[in-house]
């Protein structure tokens, strides 16, 4: 590999960011002066996404379907309606399909094309799930993937992806670790990270938690 | 379009580089470009088909070198170029100069909060029943239109099976070129790894897809 | 398509790279004759040759020649680096050529998508088009746009044949022979031959063409 | 590689653009890099294969927004490095900081058109016999190695006809690697345009590739 040479991974803006805040600003007082948009409304937004939405209402999701049977087999059934009852809602959460992971089969989520992701349950997604090496790599060698994250599955694990490449939106349900027995929701949600709702990563163990 | 943005399979973009905790936002112009696209989404200036379409038409080369919230501000310029809701003086300038051509509705901030809990669904009503049941072996077509497809190239001519059947949504393959929604059956097809990467793939592999019924043939 | 007013690397000669790829070549150019890997004039020698000696006119003299010999032109065609080589073009490049045969029913067109392999010793060194990824990535998929490009329309029922370049086999065209050129001698016949025409993104010229 | 400079098909590119009266070299350290990389090929001891795969290694942004040269002369850095004939501080430096190597032979200028005329022929004297003859119907293998290899993506999985029979040539496949010529068949086949793009293709339209033994199997 030419790893000697420059990369332009997505995260390095920094040469960009001088530009692109110049471009950005433009284009928002143009909007502005037209009246397409509402300055307070690009505050909610940057507010929802950046402070209220974000992989806690996903672990809350596993954490209630690792408790309540009757939750996780309708979690499976239908995502949708089943986490509506949580009344998270919300864009791109409209067609939400929920993967359980299981002793025999681990499941991946990426999007090829772009970069579709459950915002509802998850927030925005990190650099590196938009980024081409992720984006390239997930359907063809998942487990070398996995690897990047210091992830090593028996190999006998069925691997599914999911390539999100129409409106459903995935959730991955990681498996319960054990020696959890009588813990409350709350508690079991610390254990579910964004990673594991992924399937880059699976989640924590109780020792884990400090 | 076989672009930039269709990289299922590709090699050398090298590994994978997690964040230790990643902000949402990398810089303030971030937040701007990210709340800029829902506005001009809720705003209905044009599709988010279309505005994918546009994202994707950026140059491969310029395409793999831009941020991700760069892709997003370059192809945000262009839709307001070519929808007419600015012009290249604007851009330059900063200010608007020229009076607004279309009606603006101005998006409120009630506006988002309400787009923030409801979304905007791509479900429609069916016009004919679907072509495929759970279990039908299907193929995915050799297909390569300019326009926009969520067929990657990479499931194209291979073999799978549907695993779900969606429902009858949108078609981005006409809703991006803004002709009409044309909905159409949406599936869950799964691939086995073998059938897409070859013999010596990882034999514990399975991708699947969501794939609309015109990139299905029945076997 | 859309973003074409913003920045291309088509040409790849921006003068802000110029200066950094300038100094790194001189710099590694300096490391290796110091250590006498390499010879300042064996260096000079490959540029002239390449810059000077061979290029396209090397290729039209060997159309030129199978447009008035019909004997040429049938061992060209049945196996082309010999038939070259009669000429004395060999070489780099060139150690397979297959020479392709144009007919006003078939046109053939040269593309290598995965680098750009191009028949050296009676072409020359390729231009930058021909390295370029509009032209790679659009030759084998839509060869009639790539002629428009050039300003070549071909007839509809015209059969297309793109070549790819994927081995070490090197493809030359042998354009059509003008009307109104019977009884030329060989050297004003290759004054035709262009070497978009060898490439098979042009057509030879005609007469009433040179001036 | 599924890399960059597998472009056969892709979109985005925009047209071709010709330039009129275009010199051979477009700077003076054109010339260099491409000399020195003719020159290098003696000493360095590395293989077409080796050369091209070093190429085309690379994240395909950078691959993608770099001139021609640009990546012949990176592919001559990366390979003069790995096979410690000069290392980075002397590169910063731009001289030379420690003795050479011992290598085979330097290109003198003497040796330049004699060496430029012999080539590098890839054909080699065989005992086995060719699978295919002209006219047979084969099928492109579906294979992604990470590694150099010949076999574009567009025509993978697709069905041609052996249109001749090359001879028995250098296994780039093999080459690349240092893993020995290991020498196969080499046909080129001829492949239908709607073959290799869908319905849509031109139907006056056909490509030819050439393609080694072990890329084929018969349809």
């Amino acid at each position: 590999m030419a790893h000697d040479h420059d990369h332009h991974h997505d995260h390095d803006h920094g040469s960009e960011l001088s530009e692109m805040q110049l471009r950005t600003r433009a284009l928002e007082t143009i909007l502005l002066e037209k009246g397409y948009i509402d300055p307070a409304a690009i505050d909610v937004l940057i507010e929802t996404y950046e402070k209220k939405i974000g992989p806690r209402n996903g672990a809350q999701v596993v954490a209630k379907a690792w408790v309540d049977p009757i939750f996780r087999k309708w979690l499976f059934e239908d995502g949708t309606a089943a986490i509506a009852t949580l009344d998270f809602g919300g864009r791109s959460g409209n067609h939400l399909v929920a993967l359980e992971n299981t002793p025999s089969v681990h499941n991946m989520v990426v999007c090829t094309l772009c970069s579709c992701y459950p915002w509802a349950v998850l927030g925005l997604p990190p650099l590196w799930y938009k980024s081409a090496p992720y984006r390239s790599r997930t359907v063809a060698d998942p487990r070398s993937v996995l690897r990047d994250f210091g992830l090593e599955l028996p190999k006998d694990t069925e691997i599914r992806v999911w390539d999100s490449t129409a409106e459903l939106r995935y959730m991955v349900v990681p498996m319960r670790p054990p020696g959890t027995d009588g813990w409350s929701k709350e508690k079991l949600a610390e254990l579910v990270t964004r990673d594991s709702m992924i399937g880059t990563g699976l989640a924590k163990q109780p020792r884990d938690l400090k | 379009m076989n672009g930039a943005a269709d990289m299922g399979g590709m090699h050398g973009f090298g590994p994978v580089v997690p964040e230790q905790n990643e902000p949402v936002f990398h810089a303030d112009w971030e937040k701007s470009a990210f709340a800029l696209n829902m506005v001009t989404g809720v705003a209905r200036l044009w599709n988010l088909d279309a505005f994918r379409f546009k994202r994707e038409c950026i140059p491969p080369a310029q395409y793999l070198n831009l941020s991700y919230y760069g892709l997003w501000t370059v192809a945000l310029e262009q839709m307001m170029l070519e929808y007419g809701i600015a012009t290249p003086e604007e851009l330059a300038a900063g200010h608007a100069i020229a009076p607004v051509k279309k009606a603006a509705r101005m998006v409120t901030a009630a506006d988002m909060t309400t787009m923030v809990r409801c979304g905007s669904p791509y479900n429609r009503p069916a016009p004919a029943p679907a072509r495929f049941k759970v279990g039908d072996q299907v193929r995915a077509k050799n297909m390569h239109p300019k326009t926009h497809t969520r067929l990657p190239r990479y499931a194209r001519g291979h073999t799978g099976n549907i695993v779900r059947v969606v429902g009858c949504h949108v078609f981005p393959d006409s809703n991006a070129s803004n002709a009409g929604e044309n909905p159409h059956w949406l599936y869950t097809v799964r691939f086995d790894g073998r059938e897409l990467w070859g013999a010596d793939s990882d034999p514990t592999v399975r991708v699947c897809i969501e794939a609309w019924e015109p990139y299905l043939e029945p076997l | 398509m859309s973003g074409h007013d913003h920045d291309h690397h088509h040409h790849g000669h921006d003068h802000s790279e110029l200066t950094e790829t300038e100094l790194r070549v001189r710099a590694l150019e300096t490391v290796l004759t110091e250590k006498g890997y390499v010879v300042p004039a064996a260096l000079d020698v490959l540029i002239e040759t390449y810059e000077k000696k061979v290029g396209p006119r090397n290729g039209a003299r060997v159309v030129a020649k199978a447009w008035v010999d019909s004997t040429y032109r049938a061992r060209l065609l049945k196996d082309a680096t010999p038939a070259i080589g009669e000429i004395g073009y060999a070489g780099r490049q060139g150690e397979h050529i297959v020479a392709l045969e144009n007919t006003p029913k078939r046109h053939n067109m040269v593309v290598c998508t995965l680098c750009s392999c191009y028949p050296w010793p009676v072409l020359g060194l390729p231009p930058v088009w021909y390295k370029s990824a509009p032209y790679r990535s659009r030759a084998v998929a839509d060869p009639r746009g790539v002629l428009a490009d050039f300003g070549v329309r071909l007839p509809k029922d015209t059969d297309i044949r793109v070549w790819d370049s994927t081995a070490e086999i090197r493809y030359l065209v042998i354009p059509m022979r003008p009307a109104g050129t019977d009884g030329w001698s060989e050297e004003k016949l290759a004054d035709l031959v262009t070497r978009d025409s060898m490439i098979g993104t042009g057509l030879a010229k005609r007469p009433e063409d040179l001036k | 590689m599924n890399g960059g400079q597998d472009l056969g098909g892709t979109d985005g590119h925009g047209p071709v653009q010709p330039e009129p009266n275009e010199p051979v070299f477009h700077a003076e350290w054109e010339k260099r890099a491409f000399a020195i990389t003719l020159a290098m090929g003696m000493p360095g001891g590395w293989n077409i294969d080796m050369s091209r795969f070093a190429r085309e290694n690379r994240p395909p942004g950078e691959y993608l927004a770099m001139s021609y040269y640009q990546i012949w002369f990176a592919a001559l850095e990366h390979m003069t490095k790995e096979r410690g004939l000069v290392a980075d501080d002397e590169i910063a430096a731009g001289r030379s900081l420690r003795p050479p190597k011992p290598v085979k032979r330097v290109l003198s200028p003497a040796d330049v058109a004699e060496t430029l005329h012999r080539g590098g022929p890839t054909e080699r004297e065989t005992n086995t016999k060719a699978i295919f003859k002209p006219g047979d119907a084969v099928r492109a293998k579906n294979i992604n190695p990470p590694t150099h290899t010949r076999l574009p993506r567009y025509v993978r999985g697709r069905i041609g006809t052996i249109e001749r029979v090359i001879g028995c040539h250098v296994f780039p496949d093999s080459n690349a690697q240092g893993a020995g010529e290991n020498p196969q068949w080499l046909y080129t086949v001829r492949f239908d345009s709607r073959e290799l793009w869908g319905d849509d293709g031109d139907p006056s339209v056909a490509v030819s590739i050439d393609a080694w033994e072990p890329y084929l199997v018969p349809a």
